[in-house]
């Protein structure tokens, strides 16, 4: 028994090592005013290039783990969001970015939206700012993909992995 | 892949790559065989509900509310609502702030139209461009956060006047950020005036006839690309402008190339008042006395925004909280005038101009219905459209 | 005896694990050059392999509307076929492990499959950008197949022969680059274009239609599709350099040259912008096709002047 | 017409060294007006609650237990906080600044990003709810 | 381009020359409102502006006086290079019906369709029935640009 759960620990580590170092965003625009999204295209240009940390932004949901999310969810956006999120698949994260994304900054409280991205999806990481400058958004996607590290070394099954996953 | 025989509903997603979009559309474009008859926009991705928050908030706190619109024309609408506020208040501006109040509005046009020859060449998946503008874009960024604290919304505005003062070291560093950009934006002017692939997707593609620029209505860039001499800040100065007198870009093609180039020359423009204002700077303090209840009144505060021009409404009822604040963004009618321009061109051919203009539209995504004669509408994505296009320039049209 | 050969040639050395491994790496120094030229730093050297391992850890979305056994299957054959494929070009310098007469033709067939797959992956879906994808992958297959087969037939005729092993014995004495510049152009040209590196990257454009005829796939199927690409790029590489740049005789010949191809191929990637589809068809059949033709009307006449 | 409108900058930037700025190893000195995070000065504030008012996005809340003793506790939601400095703009006793060293703000959980400085007591006091009856900045309904 | 001046006498000639005189007011020097007694005289008059090469409409502002003054307000911006000309025109509070302009300048009509969505005010012969900014499921009638919907509220819609 402990050689299969000591091989399945260091196929976990190898997988945990490969997700941490090359996680792809899919960024999404729910209302935003568009400051927090040029900053966010601002991290892949030459001066910040999150490249050397594995960083691609994808088009596709389908391709992405992380979900670089900005904008106070007008209602509008909400269905789309949840597309968006539903088409992901495991193990994915939500980043909120920008305190619009949080609880939306300085929009809190007008009709028409929902306040910030955690009321619709479950979000991991908040990045506050107004907006946040690239390097406070390459921080937060730091700290993310470390405590991605930290969080299977000490729960082996962070979720209940879907019956069809790869690994079952 | 027959779209034409079954009806399906496509969504277009203009998708994350496009950063300069503030307000996602849905377009309903009606077809006659090639040609487009009419067409509609639809916005409301990115509607949070402005107005309507503007009259719950005291005149203070409208200012960043007003502020967060349009994050990458943030402080032209501060200064549009400012100028409005102090007019109605008839309270004294000092010169000196007048004049940090435009030169940080034409920063903002640099990094503005810095940033659109990227995304248009992202958009033509000219990534290398795209990579190099916003490359020599973080120079003027650096100098925007040194002088105002923020790199987008600079919040350098405050009700009777600005916050942020320019000192000697930055002066020099503005002064030197500025010449570094003139070498580059020369070198841009050359790459989209020259560069064979670039140019085969904006030499001839979208053109507006003088005529239809004035009649649609476009603004900004989008019209004096057409010829049309419509520039707020020469037929209306406002702030400084009048001491800084303006030399309007204009260029007669109207095609999208012409679009770029009238960016890239308004580069060259704002970098001669910028140098202009910081050799005239004059003394004073930086904001005047005001009151926190505006007494009764309306205005009209019209400013020359990146995209084109700015109308603000304010009326207020001598309260610390306005009557009502209407802001109409120039997107709303390049948008308008470009769809409608659309009407009478080539199908394949709607893609390319509609992101021509520098949309300001929240990246979500773009819904195209076309309505044939006598069948259902169909709703076809951006894509469809392109490869409808592609179609077309095949010659086996069915 | 010969089994244990052909097993270990097929598993091991030079297709199978080696050849994985050194289209990761060619993976990542074209990403590399790609960065420099863009003036970035770009990824580590691990990173197309910490990006397949990632994706074969993720979870496998089976979308409706599609066959799945099709979904499922499509991306291991496109694999097996570019690995085959790799049995008979002179990969690392050392002779290709099988060569039959006429085998050039059977590899660059064996190329084709992948992009084949790729389209009919795209068109099993009822996702309208793969849809679209799946179509513009094949217009392009179509477009560049021709071009680029018949560059690469240049020196076969020049050597007489249908083998490569023996084409490239008879090239490495003979820098074909010098006598054949056009049908060099086009072979390196129509290697980009069955690679579809931009600016033939019209079926994948990410702003257009997403990912094109991949938008449907995630996890292990996008990494098979990608490890596929990777594959078929060293081996492009390999086949345009052991024919033109005076064969592939030792490994180290086979790295200096076969990356410096890659520099030439990124470079070109880095300055040119996308084309669209229908400009890429017509500048392959108008253009590609003809210098391939004066090429070879130019083999034929030096042939008989010189004997 | 020309192909290649590019190859002056992408040739010699090949054997340049790439301008990226390797963030969390090496850091470069923000500029001295950034706008980080809000620093609160408890002797000079008198309780007026201007900057509550003036906040655009209620990011701030101010209760005062004791005036003259200085006993306030400032609540400031760092999640709501524009960082627009019209807060410091308002506060005639200049008790509040944008700091320019602390931005790196990135949280995994909304609770942390409420901050509450003042007395120990007193912030435990609002925090077990027990809130001054005056409360100025009474939160606005649905805000 | 004439001057403010000018264009400001050509305005309140042409409001003079009407046949029953229009009110005008100047409260700022680069401004003149006219206010029009009734909605049938907008094309007209607003043909007469284009006659004068005056008429470049910025857009259309809605203004909701309150609850119990039982009117609406429109506010049709003209905006000739520096001076300002708002035609100002009093309607019902419901069932509001204006003519629309989108024949003579087409770009009014994405500030028609934003009136009639948050105001409640019908344009005859506004050809685009969809609305501009609010959302698909937004409930009929409601009007969020009025001062009786509780803009701060949370407006429990479904």
């Amino acid at each position: 028994m402990a050689s299969t759960s000591g091989w399945s620990h260091v196929l976990e580590q190898v997988k945990t090592w490969a997700r941490a170092n090359s996680p792809w965003l899919v960024h999404f625009n729910t209302g935003s005013c568009n400051g927090c999204d040029i900053e966010v295209l601002a991290v892949l240009t030459p001066r910040y290039d999150l490249e050397r940390f594995g960083v691609k932004l994808k088009a596709s949901p389908r391709h992405a783990d992380v979900l670089v999310a900005t904008g106070p969810v007008t209602r509008q956006a909400r269905e789309r969001l949840l597309q968006v999120y539903a088409q992901m698949s495991e193990p994915k994260f939500v980043v909120a970015v920008g305190s619009c994304a949080l609880s939306g900054g300085a929009f809190r409280g007008c009709y028409n939206h929902m306040n910030g991205i955690d009321q619709v999806i479950p979000v991991n990481a908040y990045i506050p700012g107004c907006p946040p400058r690239p390097e406070a958004i390459i921080d937060g996607v730091v700290k993310l993909v470390s405590s991605l590290k930290a969080s299977v070394a000490a729960a082996p099954a962070s979720e209940a992995a879907p019956s069809g996953g790869p690994d079952a | 892949m027959e779209p034409r025989s079954e009806t399906e509903r496509f969504t277009v997603p203009i998708g994350p790559q496009h950063p300069a979009l503030k307000e996602p559309g849905h377009f309903r474009i009606s077809v006659e065989g090639e040609i487009v008859t009419q067409a509609a926009v639809r916005l409301g991705y990115a509607h949070r509900g402005i107005e309507k928050g503007a009259e719950g908030r005291n005149w203070i706190r409208n200012q960043y509310l007003v502020e967060r619109i349009c994050g990458i024309c943030s402080h032209i609408h501060a200064t549009a609502y400012c100028l409005g506020v102090e007019r109605l208040a008839k309270v004294e501006v000092p010169p000196r702030a007048q004049v940090i109040r435009v030169l940080v509005a034409e920063l903002e046009r640099i990094h503005s139209h810095l940033l659109w020859i990227g995304v248009a060449g992202h958009e033509a998946g000219f990534d290398t461009l795209f990579m190099y503008s916003w490359r020599d874009r973080e120079a003027i960024m650096d100098v925007l956060e040194a002088l105002t604290g923020n790199r987008v919304n600079y919040s350098a505005n405050v009700l009777g006047g600005v916050k942020c003062d320019v000192d000697d070291a930055l002066r020099d560093t503005i002064l030197r950020t500025v010449d570094g950009l003139e070498k580059r934006t020369e070198h841009y002017l050359r790459v989209v005036t020259t560069d064979a692939l670039f140019l085969q997707r904006t030499r001839g593609i979208g053109v507006m006839t003088r005529a239809q620029a004035e009649v649609l209505g476009a603004v900004g860039p989008t019209a004096r690309a057409s010829g049309v001499e419509r520039d707020v800040r020469v037929e209306a100065p406002y702030a400084a402008y009048p001491s800084f007198p303006v030399r309007i870009v204009t260029d007669t093609r109207g095609d999208l190339e012409a679009r770029v180039v009238v960016r890239v020359r308004e580069l060259f423009e704002c970098y001669r008042l910028v140098r202009e204002i910081l050799d005239h700077m004059p003394p004073g303090e930086l904001h005047g006395r005001m009151p926190r209840r505006i007494p009764e009144g309306e205005t009209i505060s019209r400013v020359e925004a990146p995209r084109g021009e700015l109308f603000y409404f304010l009326k207020s009822n001598g309260s610390d909280t306005p009557e009502r604040v209407r802001v109409r963004t120039p997107t709303v009618c390049n948008m308008t005038s470009v769809v409608r321009l659309v009407v009478g061109h080539q199908l394949a051919d709607v893609p390319m101009i509609l992101a021509g203009i520098d949309p300001c539209f929240s990246c979500n995504d773009r819904v195209i219905d076309v309505e044939r004669k006598g069948r259902a509408a169909e709703q076809w994505t951006w894509e469809q459209l392109r490869a409808y296009g592609v179609d077309t320039y095949h010659g086996h049209r069915p | 005896m010969d089994t244990v050969r052909n097993f270990f040639a097929l598993v091991l050395f030079p297709s199978g694990l080696f050849l994985l491994a050194a289209s990761l790496i060619y993976e990542w120094v074209d990403r590399k050059l790609l960065a420099q030229f863009q003036n970035r730093i770009g990824p580590r050297w691990f990173q197309p392999f910490a990006d397949v391992v990632k994706l074969l850890s993720k979870e496998e979305v089976v979308p409706r509307g599609g066959s799945s056994a099709l979904f499922l299957g499509l991306p291991v054959i496109g694999l097996a076929a570019a690995l085959t494929a790799a049995l008979y070009v002179p990969l690392a310098g050392l002779a290709p492990s099988f060569s039959f007469t006429g085998d050039l033709i059977v590899t660059i067939y064996l190329l084709s499959v992948l992009t084949l797959c790729m389209g009919l992956a795209g068109s099993n879906t009822i996702g309208r950008f793969s849809l679209v994808g799946a179509t513009r992958t094949l217009t392009q297959l179509f477009s560049y197949e021709a071009p680029f087969l018949l560059a690469l037939l240049g020196p076969a005729l020049v050597a007489g022969s249908w083998q490569i092993s023996e084409i490239s014995q008879y090239a490495q004495s003979h820098w074909l680059i010098l006598t054949q510049p056009i049908g060099f152009i086009v072979a390196v040209i129509g290697l980009m274009g069955k690679l579809e590196l931009p600016p033939f990257d019209a079926p994948e454009a990410e702003t257009e239609i997403v990912a094109g005829a991949l938008t449907e796939y995630s996890g292990r199927g996008l990494a098979l599709f990608r490890l596929g690409k990777g594959v078929e790029m060293v081996i492009g590489l390999t086949l345009v350099a052991a024919f033109f740049l005076g064969g592939v005789a030792t490994p180290l010949l086979f790295l200096v040259k076969t990356l410096g191809l890659l520099v030439v191929v990124a470079g070109l990637q880095a300055l040119l912008a996308r084309l669209r589809i229908d400009q890429t068809v017509g500048l392959w059949w108008r253009y590609g096709v003809l210098l391939v033709f004066v090429q070879w009307l130019l083999i034929v006449v030096l042939r008989e002047v010189r004997l | 017409m020309r192909l290649g409108a590019m190859l002056g900058d992408i040739l010699p930037s090949l054997f340049r060294a790439p301008v990226t700025e390797l963030y969390p190893f090496t850091r470069r000195e923000p500029p001295t007006r950034l706008r980080g995070l809000l620093h609160w000065d408890r002797e000079s504030c008198t309780g007026c609650g201007m900057c509550a008012t003036d906040c655009p996005s209620q990011a701030i809340e101010l209760f005062t237990y004791d005036k003259k003793a200085k006993r306030f506790v400032f609540e400031l939601h760092v999640d709501r906080c524009t960082f627009c400095g019209q807060c410091a703009v308002s506060c005639r006793q200049g008790s509040l600044a944008l700091t320019k060293g602390n931005w790196e703000l990135a949280a995994f959980d909304r609770g942390t990003l409420d901050l509450h400085f003042g007395e120990k007591e007193d912030v435990d006091r609002v925090l077990r709810g027990d809130l001054p009856q005056a409360a100025p900045t009474a939160e606005p309904a649905g805000g | 381009m004439p001057s403010p001046e000018q264009i400001l006498q050509i305005v309140s000639e042409l409001a003079a020359s009407w046949t029953w005189k229009m009110e005008t007011r100047q409260p700022e020097p680069n401004r003149i409102d006219v206010v029009l007694p009734s909605p049938a005289d907008l094309v007209p008059f607003v043909v007469g502006l284009r006659v004068q090469r005056l008429g470049y409409l910025s857009t259309i502002t809605g203004l909701d006086p309150g609850v119990d003054s039982g009117h609406l307000e429109l506010l049709y911006h003209f905006c000739p290079g520096p001076a300002v000309i708002n035609l100002r025109l009093t309607v019902p509070r419901d069932g509001a019906r204006v003519p629309t302009l989108t024949e003579i300048i087409p770009s009014a009509e994405s500030a028609e369709r934003e009136v009639r969505e948050m105001f409640g005010v019908t344009f005859d012969g506004l050809r685009n029935a969809d609305p501009l900014y609010l959302p698909d499921d937004w409930p009929a009638g409601v009007y969020p640009l009025r001062k009786d919907f509780d803009g701060n509220g949370r407006l429990k819609l479904a």
